[in-house]
């Protein structure tokens, strides 16, 4: 940080999910200075909340930890959780950032992490980062991956029974913090605001999240991720193992009907891979994707596909379009069979999991003169020659901000983008 | 239907009945599992058979159209917005200027 | 930026001024939390009497299974619940020692 | 094989010479009038416009009744429209047939309307002599010749008796002169339904009586986007209700149209239509005599709005 | 030039080794085949190991500051961590070394991953878990700080390729303050992108995509290009490459039509000729060779469209039948004026088919004349086609279009709104299953269009579908250029596609296995020109990191020669994998002169072929010396830690 009236950085980047972090590494690597403004209360984004990733099966914690463990030891980068991103406007050849701190009712220098008052507090709160399928309690480390290792307490759960404060071993609970407000100077910024997944109280014919055992597909990922709720894949309504399992493809995308037109660009492959894997943790399970088109159009995704369909993975065109509750847990699924003499089927599977469509994570009214396209991802203004160049000068986007991306596309423009900045630190200079 | 020729001439014929959305469609199956009818592969049959030009399909299958409730549910849920509802109704006005010139 | 104002040290009486001014909430939340003190234990002692499946915990607690499904991954998470056996379709469940002081932030351990 | 021309063509015959399908004069049926007291109308006054839709119900469930038995034997086809030709069941008169209860109970939901319109304060007169069959029949079935040729009748008419705004009473109605009337003649009314002239916004406590449950006809919830307009009633009532699955825009078919095609299939959709409707465990709200009498016939206790809202308004005082 | 940094590590480790285990859980990646918790509890039987713990994910933050305190509390001083392969992890964990203030080379990886959990399971999966980190400890004992090899880059990149990935690598290094020295084999600067007239889905000309890429670059003091320029000579490692660069007079047919349509164009030199690109000089007379020094490499090698077997959908079988890049030329000559009229022909009916050349499936699909199949998808074929269908329907809505895909593929932003906007436009749309794609054949009705294409259509429930067609065109996909002289020359890893390999999609995604060469665009894997650029921006950036910061530091582990017992035999010298790495050099030790060998670590790979031939065990490999792999192999042979007789 250098002198003037707001602590000065080479770049701002908002968002630390993938993009993000790689961004950052890529710019702190030139030896620019980096600060990477979170609003979730650990870095990581989605990928770190994914079981494995495609077409290489990597699991996506072992991808994921390093770079958050390399940005958060990189002299060159300050990071930046439970903030959320007010304005950032142009000054005298700066971009201004107001940001507001949210409280997290621990002290971040104080709390070392050590979860005592967790194990402490009473409170059960349905945990998000399980998908709800289990409980966390209202102080807790949001996740055994979580950078950093800091705990927080949600308020609206709190009841100020003081347990966790005499529980802390160094007095890092404070009941009374309040939202701060502060200023950050940046020669360039770099948007990576990533995605939120379309919710599922959204698409009528799916039953609105009323039908037990028809879940999200990040719901899934954390079935399937090591750290999950049940440690194995079970269904929620009862614990039973499924060995009957549909995937429902463009559940909310390519659908004017939801006012979504455009393609999500994911879903396939990471509805695939999910089949993949549970084939292997349940080998006997039947499974199923309704599907328009497979779009599995990366390096090695055709070729993930063909060996989803070697395995056994049955593949059925059509989308499916009525959800109904079925006997004990059992969810129906009414599609059409395009084969010949198919017609109208009813289908019944243990678990039906939804390809959600990609919304963005962020919008920008009100907070920057960033525009947004037909879709309300940022827009950008030279897709052929500069992907990542926004309207706004010294301002760049990554990965999903800019529309739905897979982990690849996204690492590569989070590259590109680090790219513009450094140039534009660069002529600056 | 024997390698039956495609006849574009026929999408053009059913502007003149009001279709003028159901090229739009890209055979997804909704409305014809959406449709309380649950009958085969209704209605995006008689969508796809505007498409290829199968006149004479829907001629002869004529009567299921008459099926259709008009209850529009699959004009509301169709992703691409092609009016299957619509398509059905404009079909029934073909079909009857057709049998009323015969 | 991120030094965060110094607090005066609240006392006791900024504590309960903080607690009525939440009251609704805290109140909301306390019911919740003996209904949840309430289910935990039932599901607690019907294990007392051994292992059983979620349909079995339901069936005994007169919980739904969706619920008890909750409570048990919720517990297991916090070492007071271990996983046994598999029974059918179903696994089942056993009293574990609850993790009260762990100390090594290994949940590998 | 059934002919739908031959259908038509007698349908849209009976609507040529007696102005609506079924091939009887109105007078004969549209009687509800008489025993709600006098109309004057007054300049700016709205024409209650019920499209003969609730007054026919007792008459077509009478003949529905007698062509479920023939469904399935010898011309059953040929028959499959004959609902709406209760003139050419021979040897059937209608009056006797159709109930006296039903026409009772659906004479009584217009009166019930007059009572909420007028406890509404709103400006209104009827004529039976400008209350017509919409034609929407005709327009279902594909005949856009006959439903023009009638619609332009009907318009007509109404322009001729210097009609302007319009209050309706049912979704196929409403439909027909909000959306096609001016689409295909180009001849355009004011026209809304009556629950839309009920004041009152915003909710009430509860009036203490069980919740409703509101089943969405077709036209309203999704042709019309109007599914709003009843609940927004209902609440400023403190009429409690509750969703069910697949209303609004997504509402579920009774079944009601199928009645004409195919009594099996209509009780299979109408099945399925009540299995939702009974699992919201409340008494079923709807606003269309076709739906209403639909659901009656799956045994369901279901009620109309105006049923619903006149009894609100005369509990106030 | 390289060399050595004086060790500064604190101390020497102390005489008896003080080792620690970590072994890692990787979510259920180990633990579900490894009983981890009884691998560490054998751990601790091995001699040495004085600690052994287990975590979810050791490479986690909480998982690295575990060893982090044990080693800054002094309870260990070597370190062995077992997860995955050393090729992910290994560097995180050495950085971890380096931040407890650890010599990073006093660190031994197990991999527990790929050669246990991924391959084996039950007890024995276990046991040989075991076996593995006890090797690993037993050699972590024998460990001695090593200091990396540090580098000093030369200040310049060469990127290969003037496509638009190349140029926009060559701009965003020269824009950030870097000496770059493009290289193309064409005389034309534009590459493939430049072979278009305009660019799904945006619909952006070439002439302007190309023509800002190009002129950029070539304004660019920074730049110098050298097209009609082949690489042909290599060597040298990362910061300090030195290319043999050979410029002459262009060969081909491709060049040949490329000159002809700047010809036609009367574009001059530096501006963007339609279907050639930028030229940017003359061509050269003779041939000529140019010696270039870099520090990184960028190879933006590119690639070509898919060219049909004859007889593939009746392709030259019959001259209607073309290909989508064919058409687009024939389509750039086409007059105005609603009727499409192609080499005098009236164009009534146009049928497009999808996937030719991408998605062939073994035993479904006929190899390629060379022998391939090209199992992937192309990604871009599905847009551009779409793209051409709906130029074709709103530009002569006389000519009809229909569409033969097996599963539409318009993945990006904008893209979907093309298949809408083709729907909409009224193009029909047929569906084929990979096998049963259309046949392409002559009409038999000869007063019809002159080709009749059949389908067995999945759209229209397997029915059987036949249409008079006036033109074919085929969405070719796209294949890597041939670089195989590159490719050996530098000793690239090239992917079962054919595509060039990255070291790993996510962690390490433009890197290859050669340190300091970067991959760009389309020579890795099919994408878009925009999604070209923007990876040469990925490229670009890590180039940036490496030459702004002037050096790079090197693994260690390079043969060693101990000169008290070198007799300078010179069988080493003979077995040296790596030109120069090795030499018998004049010198004196302990006051005899003689030839004796002699390591220039920097070329030297490591490779142990001159440890394996010493005849006096004089060579050894650091970081991986006999006595170190005798350690290992003693106690893999052992059973007294597995049993606990201890």
């Amino acid at each position: 940080m250098s002198s003037g009236p707001h602590p000065r950085f080479d770049v701002l980047v908002l968002g630390g999910g993938i993009a993000g972090l790689e961004a950052a590494l890529n710019l702190a690597e030139q030896n620019f200075s980096v600060a990477v403004v979170e609003k979730d209360a650990t870095i990581g984004g989605k990928m770190i909340r994914l079981s494995k990733v495609f077409p290489t099966l990597d699991c996506s914690s072992c991808i994921t930890t390093p770079k958050m463990a390399a940005a958060s030891h990189h002299p060159n980068i300050t990071i930046l959780t439970y903030c959320e991103l007010q304005t950032l406007t142009r000054q005298n050849g700066d971009l201004l950032a107001m940001i507001i701190q949210k409280p997290r009712y621990v002290s971040e220098e104080k709390c070392i992490g050590c979860r005592q008052c967790e194990y402490e507090c009473p409170v059960l709160v349905p945990d998000a980062e399980q998908g709800g399928f289990a409980g966390r309690k209202a102080i807790r480390i949001p996740f055994s991956n979580a950078i950093p290792q800091k705990a927080l307490i949600d308020p609206e759960n709190c009841i100020l029974c003081g347990r966790c404060a005499k529980a802390c071993p160094t007095q890092a609970v404070n009941y009374y913090e309040q939202p701060e407000e502060f200023t950050l100077a940046a020669g360039a910024a770099v948007i990576a605001t990533g995605f939120e997944m379309l919710p599922l109280e959204d698409k009528v014919q799916y039953g609105q999240a009323q039908i037990p055992n028809v879940i999200t597909a990040l719901q899934m990922e954390r079935l399937l991720a090591p750290h999950g709720p049940y440690n194995r894949v079970l269904r929620p309504y009862d614990g039973k193992e499924p060995d009957n399992i549909a995937f429902i493809q463009c559940a909310g995308s390519r659908d004017q009907s939801m006012g979504v037109e455009y393609c999500s660009r994911v879903c396939c492959m990471y509805a695939v891979k999910q089949a993949m894997l549970l084939s292997g943790a349940l080998p006997l399970a039947d499974l199923t994707v309704y599907y328009m088109d497979i779009r599995a159009f990366g390096k090695g995704y055709e070729q993930f596909f063909q060996t989803a369909q070697a395995m056994g993975v049955n593949f059925i065109k059509g989308k499916a379009a009525y959800l109904d509750p079925g006997e004990d847990g059992a969810v129906k699924v009414r599609y059409e069979s395009q084969e010949a003499g198919g017609g109208v089927r009813l289908a019944e599977h243990d678990l039906v999991v939804l390809s959600l469509g990609l919304l963005p994570g962020w919008n920008p009214e009100g907070r920057c003169a960033l525009s947004t396209g037909g879709d309300n991802f940022i827009k950008t203004v030279k897709p052929k020659t500069a992907p990542t160049l926004t309207g706004l000068e010294g301002v760049f986007v990554a990965g999903a901000a800019a529309g739905p991306k897979d982990i690849v596309d996204s690492i590569a423009e989070a590259g590109a983008a680090a790219m513009e900045a450094s140039r534009h630190l660069f002529s600056k200079q | 239907m024997a390698m039956a020729l495609v006849n574009l001439d026929f999408a053009e014929e059913l502007k003149a009945y009001g279709v003028d959305t159901a090229l739009e469609c890209f055979n997804c199956g909704t409305c014809a599992a959406i449709c309380p009818l649950l009958f085969e592969h209704f209605p995006r049959k008689m969508i796809r058979y505007a498409h290829v030009g199968a006149r004479e399909k829907i001629l002869e299958q004529a009567q299921d159209l008459w099926r259709c409730l008009h209850c529009g549910l699959c004009t509301r849920t169709c992703p691409r917005q092609a009016g299957p509802g619509e398509l059905i109704l404009g079909l029934r006005r073909f079909v009857l200027a057709h049998a009323r010139r015969a | 930026m991120s030094e965060k104002a110094v607090q005066k040290e609240p006392g006791k009486e900024a504590l309960k001024t903080l607690k009525a001014a939440r009251k609704e909430q805290i109140a909301a939340v306390t019911g919740r939390m003996k209904e949840q003190g309430r289910a935990v234990q039932a599901i607690k002692e019907a294990l007392a009497g051994g292992e059983l499946t979620v349909p079995e915990l339901a069936a005994a607690t007169g919980l739904p299974p969706t619920e008890v499904l909750w409570y048990v991954a919720t517990l297991k998470k916090y070492g007071e619940i271990l996983e046994g056996p598999k029974a059918g379709s179903y696994y089942r469940y056993r009293l574990g020692q609850p993790v009260a002081q762990k100390t090594e932030h290994d949940p590998g351990d | 094989m059934f002919n739908p021309k031959d259908i038509i063509d007698l349908l849209a015959a009976n609507v040529r010479q007696t102005r609506n399908p079924f091939g009887v004069t109105p007078s004969r049926f549209n009687t509800w009038w008489r025993e709600a007291g006098a109309f004057t109308r007054r300049p700016g006054d709205a024409l209650l416009f019920t499209g003969l839709m609730y007054q026919a119900i007792p008459y077509i469930n009478a003949a529905a009744r007698v062509l479920e038995r023939l469904e399935g034997s010898l011309g059953a086809d040929y028959l499959r429209f004959g609902r709406f030709l209760p003139a050419s069941l021979r040897g059937m008169g209608l009056s006797v047939l159709a109930s006296g209860a039903e026409k009772k109970k659906f004479n009584g939901i217009l009166h019930s309307i007059c009572r909420v319109l007028h406890k509404s304060g709103v400006g209104f007169f009827y004529h039976p002599e400008m209350d017509f069959y919409s034609g929407i029949l005709l327009y279902d079935l594909g005949d856009e010749e006959g439903f023009v040729e009638h619609a332009r009748f009907v318009a007509k008419n109404l322009k001729l008796h210097g009609v302007e705004k319009i209050i309706t009473v049912d979704p196929h109605t409403t439909y027909a002169l909000k959306e096609l009337y001016p689409k295909y003649m180009g001849v355009s009314f004011e026209v809304n339904p009556y629950f839309t002239f009920i004041p009152g916004n915003g909710d009430r406590p509860g009036n203490g009586g069980p919740p409703v449950a509101v089943h969405d006809p077709c036209f309203y919830g999704r042709y019309l986007e109007l599914s709003e307009g009843p609940r927004r009633v209902l609440r400023s009532l403190g009429q409690k209700y509750v969703e069910v699955r697949n209303c609004g825009e997504f509402t579920s078919c009774c079944g009601g149209p199928a009645e004409s095609v195919s009594p099996a299939l209509n009780r299979e959709i109408l099945a399925r239509r009540a299995a939702e409707l009974k699992a919201a465990e409340a008494p079923v709200v709807t606003f269309c005599p076709i739906c209403l009498a639909n659901l009656l016939k799956a045994g369901l206790p279901v009620e109309d709005l105006a049923t619903v809202v006149g009894r609100c308004l005369a509990d106030e005082k | 030039m390289a060399k050595r940094k004086k060790p500064e590590s604190k101390s020497e480790p102390a005489s008896a080794p003080r080792v620690g285990v970590y072994v890692c859980h990787c979510g259920g990646n180990i633990g579900d085949a490894v009983d981890v918790k009884q691998v560490c509890e054998q751990a601790r039987r091995v001699p040495g190991v004085v600690m052994a713990r287990d975590h979810m994910f050791m490479c986690s933050d909480p998982g690295q500051e575990l060893i982090i305190e044990d080693l800054k509390s002094g309870l260990v001083d070597q370190v062995v961590v077992a997860s995955c392969s050393p090729s992910l992890h290994e560097t995180t964990f050495r950085q971890v070394m380096v931040r407890a203030g650890a010599n990073p080379y006093l660190y031994e990886h197990a991999n527990l991953r790929e050669q246990v959990s991924w391959v084996h399971h039950g007890p024995e999966a276990t046991e040989k878990a075991a076996r593995l980190v006890a090797a690993a400890a037993a050699k972590a004992g024998q460990l001695t700080p090593l200091e990396p090899l540090r580098v000093e880059v030369q200040p310049r990149a060469v990127v290969i390729g003037g496509g638009a990935a190349g140029l926009k690598s060559a701009l965003d290094l020269a824009a950030r303050g870097q000496a770059v020295v493009l290289v193309e084999k064409s005389p034309f600067l534009g590459g493939q992108a430049a072979q278009l007239s305009r660019l799904a889905p945006g619909g952006e000309t070439a002439a302007e995509v190309i023509g800002e890429l190009a002129a950029a670059v070539l304004a660019h003091p920074n730049v110098t290009v050298h097209t009609c320029s082949q690489v042909t000579g290599f060597e040298g490692y990362i910061g300090n490459f030195k290319l043999k660069v050979t410029r002459k007079p262009p060969e081909g047919m491709e060049y040949a039509e490329r000159l002809a349509a700047l010809s036609r164009s009367g574009c001059g030199l530096g501006e963007f000729a339609p279907f050639a690109g930028v030229m940017p000089g003359a061509i050269p007379e003779r041939a000529e060779e140019i010696d270039l020094q870099a520090g990184v490499i960028v190879l933006a090698t590119g690639m070509r469209p898919y060219r049909p077997r004859q007889g593939e959908y009746g392709y030259q079988n019959f001259p209607e039948v073309v290909t989508l890049p064919e058409f687009n030329r024939l389509l750039a000559a086409a007059g105005e004026g609603g009727t499409l009229i192609l080499n005098g022909r009236l164009i009534r009916s146009l049928a497009l088919v999808h996937c030719v050349g991408s998605r062939q499936i073994p035993g479904i699909h006929e190899e390629n004349e060379d022998g391939y199949l090209n199992e992937y998808c192309s990604r871009t074929c599905c847009a551009a086609a779409l793209f051409a269908a709906n130029l074709v329907r709103e530009q002569y809505p006389k000519t009809r279009v229909f569409d033969f895909y097996r599963d539409i593929r318009t993945y990006g932003r904008g893209q979907e709104e093309l298949y809408t906007r083709a729907a909409k436009n009224q193009a029909v749309f047929f569906r084929f299953e990979a096998g049963e794609e259309p046949q392409v054949g002559k009409n038999p009705d000869p007063k019809g269009p002159p080709l009749l294409v059949k389908v067995k259509d999945v759209l229209t429930f397997g029915e059987e579908l036949s249409l008079p067609a006036d033109l074919v065109v085929l969405a070719v996909g796209q294949e890597p250029n041939n670089i195989a002289d590159l490719v050996a020359m530098m000793k690239i890893p090239v992917g079962a596609d054919r595509f060039l390999q990255e070291v790993h999609p996510k962690l390490r995604p433009v890197e290859t296995a050669v340190a300091g060469i970067f991959l760009a665009g389309t020579c890795q894997a099919p994408l878009d020109a925009g999604e070209a650029v923007a990876a040469a921006g990925a490229a670009a950036v890590k180039a940036a990191a490496i030459l702004s910061r002037g050096y790079v530091e090197l693994d260690p582990f390079v043969a060693e020669v101990d000169l008290s017992r070198c007799t300078g035999a010179g069988a080493c010298v003979t077995a040296c994998l790596a030109d120069g790495a090795l030499s018998l050099v004049e010198m004196e030790v302990g006051g005899q002169k003689g030839k004796r060998a002699r390591v220039n670590p920097v070329l030297c790979m490591g490779c142990g072929a001159c440890a394996a031939v010493c005849p006096e065990n004089a060579v050894n490999v650091q970081g991986w010396t006999l006595k170190q792999f005798e350690a290992m192999v003693e106690m893999i042979v052992s059973d007294e830690y597995l049993e606990g007789k201890r």
